[in-house]
């Protein structure tokens, strides 16, 4: 079965990271195909950056997301860019301190970058808590092919910091959907 | 004569630098500086290469020509002589003015031509991500240098010294005053200005190098510049200046014959 | 006149903390819309800027405005009635 | 005159008032010209570092309105293929003048060649669309000059002038009119967007440094205010759809050419010194059915020409390279076409046309 | 993995020792790769000072025997011009890639796009020819960069790896096998001259600089022995002939694609990301009667394959530019080319083929 | 050890400079230091550009690569760096090195790569046939500059200084001893060594400037070249230096840290 | 009448000067037709250098030369290369100081840099010599267009020599071709 | 040892005629077959290389030879029979 999973926010969010980490753990930990893209601007930060990840038992032709079943959105021009044009059975995960609208669809709001200064004093590992929680709550990879993949992919050093993250977004995504 | 904030193109602003970028206080303090000289808008030409730094001529509401990686000096040259009555001011990155400009740059410097250059040397190429330049200090850290930098750094002011500028300066983004003020200076002085800003690159520069806070990065700047007086005095003492610092301050004034100058 | 930061333009790179003389800025707490922590004032009464431009007719100091990378600080007219708070301290 | 002096006189008098350049075999009589008549006309002479430098100059010089060209051969075209993408994307006119000779890299740097004509048209990276123009005769190098900075003024694009070594030497008496038609900047109309254009206008005003237009002006995907825009698929794609489509368009009304024997089953396609020996060997022998197209402007390629002759079973291309506009005629007409290339320095010599006339002439059968 | 960085891990594979490169999105991350492996495999990265230094830096270094590449995108591939036609009259094996983005000029950095496809075999001036070749999976990045190689030695020619930011960017998981065919540089015989070719043998041996066969080597044209000779017509002609003619001649056997649906009236032919689109229609629509090919190398072109489809009422060309390779098509069938342009960074979808499909399905007329 | 004959490359003499030309010199001085040096013709390459002057790798017996107008470094860069056994020696004119290759130039003196570049600097581009080059001094005649040459003329010997290189010198093809032992010197000092060579080209620059004749050129060199040393102790007590003049000697030798020595 | 004139010699000599100066007398001065080319190599001197003049009282089309009438030879190998192969009605003139080789056809050999050195201590003006002689011999063009376009082409300050020189050519052309 | 200019490599252009220091060169007078004026010797006994080369088993000036752009300069061992002709002059 296909699965498109698209991620969206500002550049320097680690949009793309997230998404990286995501194909990952499908692809190298649960054996399955993925494919990862993604669009960005040429600037660093500042820029809406969206990147996807499909991931299906088979072999994988078309690349693209053309019609994701799951998104994960970190910014509100994200969510204005992406998220709104949803389908109606997609499950749509955001970060509700920086996205302000509310998906018609199945959805969960996840404060990631407050409780990523929280957690860390710094927002930079909001993009891991998203991931935890869209894992936890969509099942789309195992919970142990994300942790293997996040290590994998995280500078030496920030493990632990990332572990700590990643566990905070398992326990924000146990939370209902709505 | 418009007020320092008309210099701006307030429709394109926020711009797209990073957290923290020094270049948007480099432009702060160019634009400042062409207000203080009375120039008018539109006898101004900005021109840049390409870089985060390049894009600063965008943000300028006169006209400006964002060109192509490194060629900036060649396409001011070009506007210079043909309209010798424009003042002309070239953005450009340590990139885009030394590794692939390289040849525009000391070109632009023999010929003297009558401009203002500012480099906003961040030690490494903003834009793509954090390669190493030929500014990145030795034993720093890039994407290309993922084993400490080896080679040996050009000093950007000392080439242009001895290229021919007739002006020659540096600062830092901690100095903004000086700054601001030197570039006033490189604007009243007949011939080829140039004046290098060291300035911070949080995203690429200072993540790869334990300064990723852009606090941390001017810090860095303040702590490690000296004056170049203090510098020559301690050199002519026989004292050794790490090799970590560099001088600031004005290099070189002097009254070379010139190329474009206003008829 | 009144200092402000422009909450739009704000990027949170804390700079201004670092350049001014009277450290009037320091570092926020609340997160923004768009995830940033813009800094608050803290005393902006101090700031010889604000309150001497008018008087002596030029820029006094002008170090944030000159070094805030994103253009986010500036000095508007302030409401008439803010007269009354002039205080200055070095 | 010289054909190269002759191309810097067409220059001057199309309205050119600066030269930026660097001096490469056999082009650089057209610089060493420029550098004694600029100081008196009143324009600038700048011999730049090389020829990256040079077309930046042009460029910029361009912006501030005035028209600009530069000269070069072979290995010096190649370093300008960058900047020739900026050009187009910046729709700056500008005037290059291309003095062929042997290639490919440093090869035969005094013997004449064609070998950059596909270079002209697809030599810098991605998709836009030029103009080339291509003199047989020393009069045509004047007089092609002056038309070349004239297309660039109205389609705002890089113009070619695709000589050679062979016309840029060569020396014949030519007749300089006394004045010539002349194209003129067209400012942009105050109140419109720098790159606001219409269906209709495909070429929009240009808004002049020092004019109060206060544009911005990047090689970066830009949109109608020349803002760059650079991840928005339409504004891309819309741009350069326009920056081809506004020369490809109108390639039949750019086109120059003129043609001979419309009704014969051989024709020749040429351009450049070919041209001459077609007409050597048409007047040579007035009997022989022979058909010929002279092309004075080869980018955009006017196909239509090519329908001209209904009778053609055979195009033959004599090109001094392997066969470059060769491969253009082919991908327009069913009919045969036959490259002749001439590689070495040599124009093709009436022998050759004739012995490739009868080999054709054989093959097709039947009398004259 | 990365396109990229399967790109870089294949040149390793297949004995790279030698980067010479400059940063340029979207193809960075295969320097970064380099600068990160080099070290530790005993070969050498150097970021040059551009990217004209950076061709220069492995032409040099192929000429010491160590197998050399450099990677870049549109503007530098641009900058690379005038060292690539050197590379090619001095016949040194070299690899460039380039990670296609969207142009002319800095256009659209961080998009894709395949506008470079024409200029990697004409952009330099002068006649030779190149090998080209396109990979459409990220497996292909890994694959098609060790047979770069291979064809590099074999043909003693610059070979492109003409990518683009779609494939160089996505992550995929590719299998690397443990050991991969490497075809290593074929040292000249004692006793030949340096560049002394005969008709079965067009390629000569390749004279390694301190291996005592004292060449010289110049972008001239030169004789068997190396040495300038350029204003003998028929050195010149020989050697640009030869040239052409190593690849050119080869080209059925250089070819490298698959095809399906050879009875179809449509077929399309794609290289790079379209490819997979074709596929994905195949796959979604089994009973449609589709043709694919799909060229792995595009330079040479392989024209036979065309006859594969004896049936085809129309060929469809998808590609991200204006239609280049569609051009070699038109050049070289009767049947109908439908040029498939998709610009502004998005591959084709499978709708944009559906339509095209049904539009020419429509035009045909008839039952499936 | 081969004798400096064998370093000829003698089925291709006699060579294309024009009588007079001073290339040839310099070629002869070239080689009698690289046999001095007791190098191994198999060890060495000789690496060009185009002009005149590049020609001169062609007439060495060793392994020559003739490159692109401007290019001679950035290959010589590739050869040393992939193979740091070999010694290598670039030829180079002025136009070659300063006008297009400046770039290369800079780079390779500032990463210091162990090699020995020679420039030929003629004042001028003779093989295209006397066009104005950035050395050509102000106010000398040539085909661009039929009123006498008005840009600012570049010092490549500071330059390369100031940029980074290990050794730099100049002399003119009148001090023939001089050139040999300073070109030697240059190839046992580790890193990039620099020797300028004033030299003569009677057919292209004697021709426009009244110097037709090579003895009257190799004169004018001799006449207007002065000693370094005795330069820099004239101006120290302030005395006026005709600018017409260009010194000649060592201008430094240091030991920075250098890039393709040998392993 | 089409005519065609090959001159060659070694560079330096000034061979395609004065293909230059003939073809500016016929075109300018004698109003007729005239195309000038040349070939050389990279070298300005030592190198072979061949130019040549198509003098047509029509428009000339095909503009090189394919079978000269008239030859003007300064090197032995350019009496190789190109006066060796002169068909039996050409006329071949030719530095007897520098070239060996007896021509079939009718000829004439000019000690013109023997001429040149005596006359002005220079051989720097022996092509003109060649010149003189030529047209004397073949009345190719007019004296009188050829005495103006030489005083045309030649540096400020040398006409006096170079008209010595033409008319020294005069003389040496005065005498009966062989 | 004896010196020689080697005819079919000289260009003439005189520069061995000012660098010698003993001055054995002089300008020619004769064409040869290249058009070319080659010097001639003026004294070559005088010159201390090539009497002296041997017996100090290196080379003693050469400067001529050095300078020569053409390579037309050389050593040449001689004939024995002209071994008693050794003059030195100073
Ligand atoms: C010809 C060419 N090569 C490479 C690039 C890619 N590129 C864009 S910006 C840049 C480096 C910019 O560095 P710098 O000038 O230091 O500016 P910064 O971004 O650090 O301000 C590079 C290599 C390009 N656009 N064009
Ligand atoms: C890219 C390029 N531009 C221009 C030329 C033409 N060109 C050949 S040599 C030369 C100048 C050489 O001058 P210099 O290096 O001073 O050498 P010289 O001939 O004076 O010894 C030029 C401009 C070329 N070959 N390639
Ligand atoms: S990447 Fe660096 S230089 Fe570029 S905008 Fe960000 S901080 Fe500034
Ligand atoms: S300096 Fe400017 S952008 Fe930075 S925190 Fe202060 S107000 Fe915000
Ligand atoms: S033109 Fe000048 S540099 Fe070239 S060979 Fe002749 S004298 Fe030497
Ligand atoms: S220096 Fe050499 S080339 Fe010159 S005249 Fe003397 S021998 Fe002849």
């Amino acid at each position: 079965m296909r699965h498109e999973v698209l991620f969206s926010g500002f550049g320097g969010q680690g949009i793309i990271l997230s998404a990286v980490i995501l194909g990952r753990a499908a692809a190298i930990y649960d054996r399955k195909y993925a494919v990862q893209t993604q669009v960005y601007g040429p600037e660093a930060r500042g820029g809406a950056s969206m990147s996807a990840v499909v991931i299906d038992d088979e072999q994988i032709l078309y690349p693209e997301v053309s019609n994701p079943d799951t998104y994960v959105i970190m910014s509100q021009p994200g969510y204005d860019k992406y998220g709104a044009g949803a389908r109606d059975d997609a499950f749509v995960i955001y970060d509700k301190d920086l996205v302000f609208s509310k998906p018609s669809c199945r959805n969960l709001p996840v404060p990631a970058t407050q409780t990523a200064k929280e957690l860390t004093g710094r927002t930079i590992v909001a993009n891991i808590i998203m991931l935890g929680a869209v894992v936890r709550s969509s099942g789309i990879v195992s919970e142990e092919a994300i942790r293997k993949a996040v290590l994998d992919s995280v500078p030496k050093g920030t493990e632990d910091l990332n572990l700590k993250a990643l566990n905070a977004g398992f326990e924000l995504g146990a939370k209902d959907s709505q | 004569m418009p007020s320092v904030s008309e210099w701006y193109r307030a429709d394109r602003m926020p711009h797209i630098f990073c957290t923290g970028c020094g270049n948007g206080t480099v432009l702060n303090c160019t634009l400042q500086a062409a207000s203080d000289m009375g120039w008018e808008i539109d006898d101004t030409v900005f021109v840049s290469g390409i870089g985060c730094s390049s894009r600063a001529s965008g943000y300028t509401a006169a006209d400006s020509l964002h060109t192509t990686h490194g060629r900036a000096l060649a396409f001011a040259t070009g506007v210079k002589m043909a309209h010798p009555e424009f003042n002309v001011v070239v953005f450009t990155g340590d990139g885009d003015l030394s590794a692939i400009g390289g040849n525009h740059f000391i070109h632009a410097c023999r010929r003297n031509i009558d401009m203002t250059v500012i480099c906003m040397n961040n030690m490494i190429y903003g834009m793509t991500g954090g390669q190493g330049s030929p500014c990145t200090p030795r034993g720093a850290f890039s994407t290309t240098t993922p084993y400490g930098a080896q080679e040996p750094t050009f000093d950007l002011a000392e080439l242009a010294v001895a290229a021919g500028a007739n002006y020659v300066s540096r600062w830092t983004t901690y100095h903004v005053k000086q700054l601001t003020d030197s570039i006033k200076t490189g604007m009243e002085t007949p011939g080829l200005s140039f004046i290098e800003t060291m300035s911070q690159c949080p995203t690429s520069y200072g993540r790869k190098n334990k300064l990723r806070q852009p606090l941390d990065m001017i810090e860095y700047l303040r702590d490690h510049s000296i004056l170049i007086s203090k510098k020559r005095r301690l050199e002519a003492e026989g004292k050794v200046i790490p090799d970590t610092t560099f001088a600031v301050g004005e290099f070189v004034r002097r009254s070379r014959p010139v190329m474009g100058l206003k008829r | 006149m009144k200092l402000i930061i422009d909450e739009s333009r704000c990027k949170g790179c804390n700079l201004c903390t670092l350049v001014c003389p009277y450290k009037i800025f320091r570092e926020g707490s609340r997160l923004n819309e768009k995830g940033i922590v813009v800094p608050e004032f803290n005393g902006p009464e101090r700031c010889t800027n604000c309150r001497l431009q008018k008087l002596y007719g030029r820029r006094l100091c002008g170090m944030c405005q000159l070094t805030c990378p994103d253009q986010a600080i500036k000095w508007v007219e302030e409401e008439r009635f803010e007269d009354m708070k002039v205080v200055i301290e070095y | 005159m010289q054909g190269n002096i002759a191309c810097a006189e067409g220059a001057l008098a199309a309205g050119c008032r600066f030269f930026g350049g660097y001096p490469i075999t056999p082009s650089t009589e057209v610089a060493e010209h420029m550098a004694k008549m600029m100081p008196k006309v009143g324009g600038v002479f700048i011999q730049m570092e090389d020829e990256i430098a040079s077309i930046s100059s042009i460029i910029g010089a361009s912006w501030t309105g005035v028209k600009a060209m530069t000269a070069t051969s072979g290995p010096g075209f190649s370093l300008m293929m960058e900047n020739i993408g900026y050009a187009a994307i910046t729709e700056t006119p500008i005037v290059i003048i291309n003095v062929q000779r042997g290639g490919p890299s440093t090869g035969q740097p005094t013997m004449s060649a064609q070998g950059d004509m596909m270079q002209c048209r697809f030599g810098s990276h991605g998709d836009f669309s030029i103009i080339a123009l291509t003199p047989s005769t020393v009069q045509e190098m004047y007089e092609l000059t002056v038309k070349a900075f004239n297309l660039a003024e109205e389609f705002r694009c890089p113009v070619f002038l695709m000589s050679d070594e062979t016309i840029g030497h060569m020396r014949e008496r030519i007749e300089i009119p006394d004045s010539v038609d002349v194209v003129n900047r067209k400012e942009l109309e105050k109140g419109k967007l720098p790159y606001e254009t219409d269906a209709d206008n495909p070429v929009p005003g240009f808004p002049t440094f020092g004019h109060g237009h206060r544009v911005h002006v990047t090689g970066l995907t830009h949109d109608a205010r020349g803002y760059p825009d650079t991840t928005n698929h339409k504004t891309h794609s819309d741009l350069v759809r326009r920056l081809v489509g506004k020369v490809e368009s109108k390639r039949h009304e750019i086109a120059d050419y003129d043609i001979a024997g419309t009704d014969a089953e051989i024709v020749f396609l040429t351009y450049g010194p070919a041209t001459r020996t077609v007409r050597q060997i048409m007047k040579d022998s007035p009997d022989l059915k022979i058909g010929h197209i002279n092309l004075r402007i080869v980018w955009p390629f006017p196909e239509n020409v090519l329908k001209e002759f209904p009778n053609a079973k055979v195009f033959i291309v004599p090109e001094m390279n392997m066969g470059q506009i060769g491969r253009e005629v082919a991908r327009h007409t069913p009919v045969k076409v036959v490259y002749l290339p001439k590689l070495g320095g040599d124009m093709h010599t009436p022998q050759d046309l004739m012995e490739a006339y009868d080999r054709e002439k054989a093959l097709i059968g039947g009398g004259n």
